[in-house]
């Protein structure tokens, strides 16, 4: 990678941060999500509507959360639901516009495993499960991505179907009667990904600064497919940069202090 | 109707082996102490049911307690995996564990229906995801209007639920502040309910009617255990020790590390080591 | 995202002729002045839909503006029958009118599921009551898990739902104190949302936070109508009107007396005059 | 009637009243009902608790709303509910003890008309309908019914079956898969009354003090049933009647001041 100001991860949450606009009612998943949409509501989307799965309704908290049920969250949002409305009215209801998730292990349709590496009665790595994620790739209007690339986690056969994406590519979603759109965007710390219109296979269509094709092939377990005209993502600006330090900042103190 | 009793009345009183058993709290309000008593007395075969099984459930399974683990999230929140209930899983030690696994969507439409007294549970899910598959308790429906196909899952109806709340008053009646969760339908869920509380006050006058806030009549016992949420927080009086539960996943990674630590903080333990502990993490009232 | 308008121009963007529609209230927070703006814009061919439809309904289909009504209590609190919704039913006067009825369970879960985005709503209901007979809207299903056969009526969504609340804050979230009733649902179920209320704030701190809260982009438009739920009462704002309520029993009675009441109070009434009619009501805040 | 020094309505209200006990969670229709659990908790049930479908739960009104929603009852409530979980977790749950309701229309084995006199398609007269009354008479653990007896109100054949008492009597309730005992009591302005335990048909058990057998039978529109030993009612007390009187003084005071 040329040298740079910035890592890929901090590239990889601002160019998510940009995804998002002013208008979105975002479900967020906690880590990479979380930092991406705060970055979002700190700099060009102030009334984004953050909504995270412990009942917390436009929060805007000082510090990120370690966890999806933070006090923080509380104190900063406009209100606080009961987690069985929170499921029922808000997802459900169809009102998330964008469901905001990371991945274990992600394929080329964007289907995500987060509960277990190897076979389910008897597991390899038993992992913490799909939570909410299962009925936020149903119900949210769109879905979201945003995972570090490497051949552990993009694999070209997931071990388990936790949250359906375009699951064999196509119409897939459609025959199984779900009528949302699924993953429109996968960030890594390399690229921005959409899915191609017809097959759903995720393309790559831009490049973060200093990533090359070869980088994100050799980190991904799949054969890549690039877009034709391949964009370059823009750098971070200076104010995303600052913004993203200072919020990082805050956190490790905060969680030090506690 | 809610008796106040020290909490080893309270758990023994309401708890016995085989039982199925939440001991709910969404990041917030974990009934730690509640859990560090039954661990104490020593329940065996128990049914663990929880959204979010996290270090509390971890000591269990780790301590050879459960039978079964009902659950849609098992994680060390934003710290990693649960050390002990892999190696429960993938090992079979100290014991194999049975695992009925949900999505939170379902676990909550669960616990409604539970507290709703009906038999289960009719929502839009599971589309595509593979528990479908590997759980033979999710079952679908067609909605008799439409003929929309939806998913349904049984009502969670645990023996017993124990909970963590800010405050009781001299009647009984219980107030939830902050996330709320899922408790109140955990207890209400419940053929009986158990909650430690941080204080007792003379009346909720002054505080909001409309908070939650279940009536004494739907709480079997109720002990006060400041601090008993530990090293969750509790909304109003202490902080999250988030120290502890980065921590703990050094702790659950060896099995004898486990046992030490286990038996020094736990098994040597009592209620009342719970304020201590959060005494640095008080806020300002 | 919820614009503040002028309540003539929030019910002329929002409503339109053959619209179903609700003015949600259950008792507390009627909101009146919204249904006397849609009477004075003379609408027609609505689906009324309410759990207690009470005065104001009973103003509208006086006014011939009903097609249908969907209902599960129809009655003037406290005091008796509609005289207007009788003469339509029994009289076809001054059209006919279609019910659809159910009970106040099925239409709280009716309202639930449609806030839910779901088709239909199951629950424990109807069991050896007639409506059963006569609404084909009825079904029963079956349990997956223990065959109990439960009720299940459609999903109620509306194409508009008016309610009227205590606040709104600046950028247009809505607060409701007091009994909350079915109000909440009632505009997360719509496809559009009006809010008429008492007064704009700055925000709500200060105001607890797990109060009952829409926020703004779950509202179509907001109207600032002091007085709004006259002769029903803001809590905290002012008291109910309880000689109203008996006064309409003698009005409503008679026809011509209701036709020269309504063109007196209504159609040549504005919502301004509804801060004059609350004036001797208001409550020590 | 023997002259007294109270009126038949007075000794219904304070009849009803006494059946109800300190650990009772009660569903209150308004009306007689309200009256009757209000004067219980003013009297010999301090801890009752009483719940209005409104949502309130642990109300305790210093006077008798007009209606199920009064403000008055929000003020003095422990909590207040939203209306579906008023149903759901509270009725639907099983956790009333005692739904206690009023009737326009009754029969002999407790079944409730109060949706229409006549047909249903082309009435009569409209009357308001059910409200919560179906399900409370079917969720409730018990239902405790209150009247002013007429040949009008009491019926040999009720015009629509609003609410489900014992239904043709017998075990019909169990045929229909209720599990719930349904009406266990009747108290109207003349007499307490109680099912048969066989043929669950209402049947007269305690005359109120100056009230006889002819004229409960000449208020009723079926062939009225009496107990063998009929009790006679003991007449209201100091207490109870000073109470009731009170409480309706405060509550016309209050409604007409506003």
């Amino acid at each position: 990678m040329t040298k740079s100001d910035f890592t890929p991860n901090e590239m990889m949450t601002i160019a998510a941060s940009r995804a998002l606009r002013n208008e979105d009612v975002c479900f967020v998943g906690i880590g990479a999500p979380s930092a991406a949409c705060n970055i979002a509501r700190l700099t060009h989307a102030p009334d984004i509507t953050l909504i995270y799965e412990s009942g917390t309704i436009g929060t805007a908290p000082d510090v990120l959360p370690l966890s999806i049920g933070d006090g923080e969250l509380c104190d900063t949002a406009l209100t606080t639901v009961p987690v069985p409305e929170m499921f029922r009215y808000w997802l459900q209801g169809g009102r998330i516009t964008i469901g905001f998730l990371g991945a274990a292990q992600i394929d080329r349709f964007g289907n995500i495993n987060t509960t277990v590496v190897g076979d389910y009665a008897r597991p390899k790595v038993r992992l913490p499960g799909g939570g909410g994620a299962p009925e936020i790739a149903s119900s949210s209007q769109e879905v979201y991505i945003t995972l570090a690339q490497s051949k552990r986690a993009m694999v070209e056969k997931i071990d388990f179907y936790t949250s359906f994406g375009h699951g064999e590519g196509g119409d897939h979603r459609k025959r199984l009667g779900i009528d949302t759109k699924g993953p429109t965007l996968l960030i890594t710390d390399l690229a921005v990904w959409k899915p191609d219109p017809e097959t759903k296979e995720f393309t790559v269509v831009s490049l973060h600064p200093g990533a090359t094709r070869e980088m994100v092939q050799e980190t991904c377990g799949w054969t890549v497919k690039f877009a034709e005209a391949l964009d370059q993502t823009p750098p971070p600006t200076e104010l995303e940069l600052a913004t993203l330090r200072d919020l990082k900042a805050r956190t490790d103190r905060a969680h030090k202090g506690a | 109707m809610a008796r106040f009793v020290p909490l080893p009345q309270a758990v023994a009183d309401n708890l016995k082996d085989g039982d199925s058993v939440a001991f709910e709290g969404f990041t917030h309000l974990i009934p730690t102490a509640a859990a560090h008593e039954a661990i104490r007395q020593g329940f065996r075969d128990l049914t663990l049911i929880r959204m979010t099984p996290d270090v509390v459930y971890d000591q269990m399974i780790g301590m050879g307690m459960a039978r079964k683990l009902v659950f849609s999230y098992a994680g060390n929140p934003g710290v990693g995996l649960l050390r002990r209930l892999r190696d429960a899983v993938e090992n079979d030690f100290p014991r194999p564990i049975e695992i009925e696994e949900h999505s939170h969507a379902a676990m909550a439409n669960a616990y409604e229906a539970g507290a709703a007294g009906l038999p289960s549970a009719i929502f839009r899910g599971y589309r595509g995801a593979e528990l479908a598959h590997v759980n033979p308790n999710i079952k679908f429906v067609r909605c008799p209007f439409t003929g929309e196909e939806l998913a349904a899952v049984p009502a969670l109806r645990p023996d017993v639920t124990f909970i963590h709340a800010q405050k009781a008053d001299r009647k009984g009646n219980v107030l939830i502040e902050g996330i709320v969760g899922i408790q109140k339908e955990a207890v209400l869920a419940a053929r009986r309910a158990v909650v430690t509380v941080e204080e007792v006050v003379e009346d909720f006058s002054g505080l909001h009617p409309n908070l939650t806030i279940l009536p004494h009549w739907t709480v079997a016992a109720i002990a006060v255990v400041p601090g008993g949420a530990h090293p969750s927080y509790t909304h109003g009086y202490y902080a999250r020790d988030n120290a502890e539960y980065l921590e703990w996943d050094r702790i659950a990674a060896d099995r004898d590390l486990f046992g030490d630590w286990m038996e020094r903080n736990v098994l040597r333990a009592t209620p009342e080591d719970f304020a201590r502990r959060v005494e640095k993490l008080r806020v300002a009232r």
